[in-house]
């Protein structure tokens, strides 16, 4: 295991310092927690959007708190949900009056380590509203199972969503929005190598040299498909051609586009890949307002990526283009 | 087996010996289906849960599960702590003001724990997770009369072992469809070394 | 070899092309080049910078490419020198009338391929200078040699010259900035693994896995010294030492800092690193006024991280509090 | 030899064909003591130069290099495009005018190339670069009367092997400084192509 660490024990609390030290002008931190919030918070006047989840996904969540975005994020140990004591704090040191909206990755323990949280803040009179962001297209959608996972459309939400809250928005307006991206977001992810949790120092997976998983999470889960290693373009074939037949209808419409890095492949790729993405939705009359290419919601040092399509309408159009500033996102 | 505080806080400390001793092989089972972290969440909470109850004076059991609950469900984290943390939460409810606690006052707990845990999880047994253990369980412990500890501790093993061939449909291993078939499940496994725990205390205690 | 690329010769081209369309808003190719220009370049009425270099340091050049920093980037081939004819081809597009700066690291091939430019636009009547950043303290340096690298430092050169060019400053005027710049910033890298340039297919060199490379460059180069890896704070100290230690004295001063990440190491390990750096520069009596924690000089999907100070007076610190608006760095 | 536009082409046909077929060792050279791209940028620029001449009716020797010239300068890149892109140029102004060029011109060009060379690299012999092959075949084509085709490879083999022994101190293996010992230069070896390449060129002419 070759990680920049001291002892694994201590890796998101040093990580969490060490963020907040390089981005002191965005966030400060609720002593005694994992969270990070906005360092004017509690913002009064308007809805305030608290994410998380577990660690290893940076910049995501902690690097969207700030204007236009997040007002905390809650961090977990590596891949794994923060307790709801954690997350109660976030929403009581958040809130600003107008009630707290939850932007929850969908992972049985995000939802219910966030809902037990929320039932604490709801006990001591505290608004609060969720959505659950399960944009990942890789697993058939079924209701006798979990449902899909939350991967990096849940960027979007934050964007979206937070830039409805800065308008001032009602917390029932922020939530209509976060569904509106929701029911509009897809996406899904290929991994070419596995990813390493520090504290138990394995490979989540192994996989030979020509060798790639078809729709990986963001948690160094297996994918659903081993396949061989083809080109930059018919692996962006293979992905954008699930995102469409999904049950969006993207044809002839306009969307936003991201493609995201899950850890260790170069931008130089990314870009390679966001190329055929453009031409490809350029060719099927798929008009692209917004392209994002980058390391949005990665998995430790996994190499590999995912591309995500919003369905865009004005507001939305609108929403992405409002003023943003963040350690990781500014608009 | 009466359970007093003694064996409340023993079952616990040898829940935590059986849980450090396996951690590594409770990721492992994790990293196959899951994102590989039960090991590391389950050692996490065991430890903090065992250095609480081991350093205090409890006067009731249902204060033993109470403090047990909060310390699982503020360290695990995951899907793992808030059912952990729930199923204490409901033991330690059905228990109070029960003292000594009865077999039949434990059978009764171990249900609220099960029932607490469907309702938040949301998963039914055959969902190949943690519930597959506890639902047998809380049958076994509900229809025996002076049950032994033995059957207790074979009874969840083979419920654990018998998770291997579900096809998850909750939890993490869900999104591995098919692939999720030849797996013991991980909280299963956890599950199973939490009533090899009450069964040894048990034992002690006949 | 594991890359998101369809023909290795085709790398830096298509990478260009999805570039450009991801951030068109930014930029815009010249045709039948490997030059990005700013979207409205040529800017009369201030000094134009330009900057470049092999490929495979993304975000490094183009991602700089914006107000307040570069006007053009020159692209070669993957760790290869563009070509003078490139350059040239950049300075005339690039050109407003008020000269032309050029950011040239220090290798053989970018001072000659560069100089070789600057020779045929002068013998065109136009005013270009140029500066030589030289921040790696690895290598000791010697007038008997090519003299040391020009690394992650090469950022700062773009933010503080990019900021007084923008002022409306005057060729000499920026000139001198970008040489306060280089005479204050000093830097260090370290790789825990080597990269793999396209072409080739192989990697630059081998470690075992409880193996790392100290002083290493941004071009998969072997480094200085192998080692064995140790904790994030022990390599973090050994990094410093050699930065403190060089000709620059930072004792009692203020300074900027970077921790820049070389492609497959995730930013929670620079954060780690980060936390390091802050608390060590407290303790030394050094204040940091400007932190940067973040990909912006990488070696294709190498993993590792330099860490960077420069000396800040009143002047760098306003040019780096200044206004820049790029794809990869935004003030 | 004299050389005429027939043997020019043909000497960088067949210096092309050399780098193409040792592109891999090339780039492997590169990668001891450098960054693993000479074998790339090598390929790249004579492939070009060679289409470009092969495909091209020239009048003078001196045409051909200054083509050759403008396609290695911008195709190669790196510390070797220039230095080879100088080489050629600078022979091409030797030979203005000489038509056939004898072996005292083609002499005095290979002399002008590496002065043109040393000024642009700052290289001085010894520092274990392209230029250690270049100088001593330089001094061996001046002082020569009648040279032989074999020598001149052998002299260029010899210089080239030599330069495994030295510690570097320009180019990029300079920053390796003693680890730089016990490789050989990779210009140094694409250098020995291209005057393997003449000799073969050479001898034919003979
Ligand atoms: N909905 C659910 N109901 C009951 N148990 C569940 C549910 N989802 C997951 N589990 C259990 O949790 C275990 C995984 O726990 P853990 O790895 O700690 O959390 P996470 O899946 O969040 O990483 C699974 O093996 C399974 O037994
Ligand atoms: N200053 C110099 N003078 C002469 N030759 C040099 C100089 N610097 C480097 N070289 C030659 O260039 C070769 C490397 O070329 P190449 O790999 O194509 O370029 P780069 O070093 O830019 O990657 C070295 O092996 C050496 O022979
Ligand atoms: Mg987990
Ligand atoms: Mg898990
Ligand atoms: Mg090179
Ligand atoms: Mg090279």
């Amino acid at each position: 295991m070759k990680k920049v660490i001291n002892q694994a024990d201590n890796v998101v609390r040093e990580m969490l310092e060490g963020f907040e030290e390089a981005h002191a002008d965005y966030v400060r931190s609720l002593e005694g927690t994992t969270v990070l919030l906005r360092k004017d918070a509690p913002v009064t006047g308007k809805v305030s959007l608290i994410s998380g989840g577990g660690s290893g996904h940076e910049p995501a969540h902690a690097g969207y708190v700030g204007e236009g975005m997040l007002d905390a994020a809650v961090a977990g140990e590596m891949f794994t949900s923060p307790t709801p004591d954690q997350v109660f704090e976030a929403i009581k040191a958040a809130n600003g009056g107008e009630g707290v909206f939850l932007v929850i990755k969908n992972y049985t323990g995000d939802v219910m380590n966030f809902e037990m949280a929320r039932e604490l803040a709801e006990a001591e009179g505290i608004s609060v509203e969720q959505v659950v962001v399960n944009d990942d297209v890789a697993v058939e959608d079924s209701s006798f199972t979990n449902g899909r996972r939350g991967i990096a459309g849940t960027v979007f939400v934050h964007k979206a969503a937070g830039a409805k809250a800065a308008e001032g928005a009602s917390l029932e307006d922020v939530k209509k929005v976060a569904e509106k991206v929701v029911a509009n977001t897809r996406s899904m992810g290929v991994a070419l190598t596995p990813c390493i949790v520090p504290g138990s120092g394995k490979p989540s997976f192994t996989l030979e040299e020509d060798e790639m998983e078809v729709g990986i999470g963001i948690h160094g889960e297996p994918g659903i498909e081993r396949k061989k290693i083809t080109s930059a373009d018919d692996i962006a074939e293979e992905l954008l051609q699930k995102v469409l037949q999904d049950s969006v209808d993207f044809q002839g419409s306009e969307v936003a586009v991201m493609v995201n890095g899950l850890g260790a492949t170069p931008a130089s790729e990314l870009y390679i890949v966001n190329r055929y993405v453009q031409k490809r939705l350029r060719d099927n009359d798929i008009q692209v307002t917004h392209t994002y290419v980058g390391e949005y919601m990665t998995s430790l040092e996994m190499a590999g990526f995912s591309i995500t399509l919003m369905k865009v309408d004005e507001e939305l159009k609108q929403l992405l283009d409002a003023r943003a500033d963040t350690p990781a996102f500014r608009k | 087996m009466e359970m007093k505080t003694e064996q409340a806080v023993a079952w616990i400390e040898k829940a935590n010996a059986l849980i450090q001793s396996n951690k590594e092989y409770l990721t492992e089972l994790d990293q196959a289906i899951g994102d590989g972290d039960h090991g590391l969440n389950m050692s996490r909470g065991f430890q903090e849960a065992e250095a609480k109850v081991s350093g205090t004076d409890y006067d009731t059991v249902a204060d033993v599960f109470k403090d047990v609950a909060t310390v699982l469900m503020s360290k695990i984290g995951g899907a793992s702590g808030p059912l952990y943390g729930t199923a204490f939460l409901k033991m330690s409810m059905t228990v109070k003001d029960k003292d000594p606690v009865t077999e039949a006052n434990l059978a009764d707990a171990v249900e609220a724990a099960l029932n607490g845990m469907k309702q938040r999880g949301k998963a039914e047994q055959g969902e190949k997770t943690m519930i597959d253990v506890w639902h047998p369980v809380a049958d076994f412990l509900k229809n025996g009369q002076n049950v032994q500890a033995d059957k207790l501790e074979e009874t969840a093993e083979r419920a654990m072992n018998e998770t291997k061939d579900i096809v998850a449909t909750k939890g993490r291993a869900a999104y591995l469809q098919e692939r999720s078939k030849g797996h013991v499940d991980p909280g299963s496994t956890s599950s199973f070394y939490l009533f090899q725990a009450l069964a040894d205390v048990w034992k002690k205690g006949e």
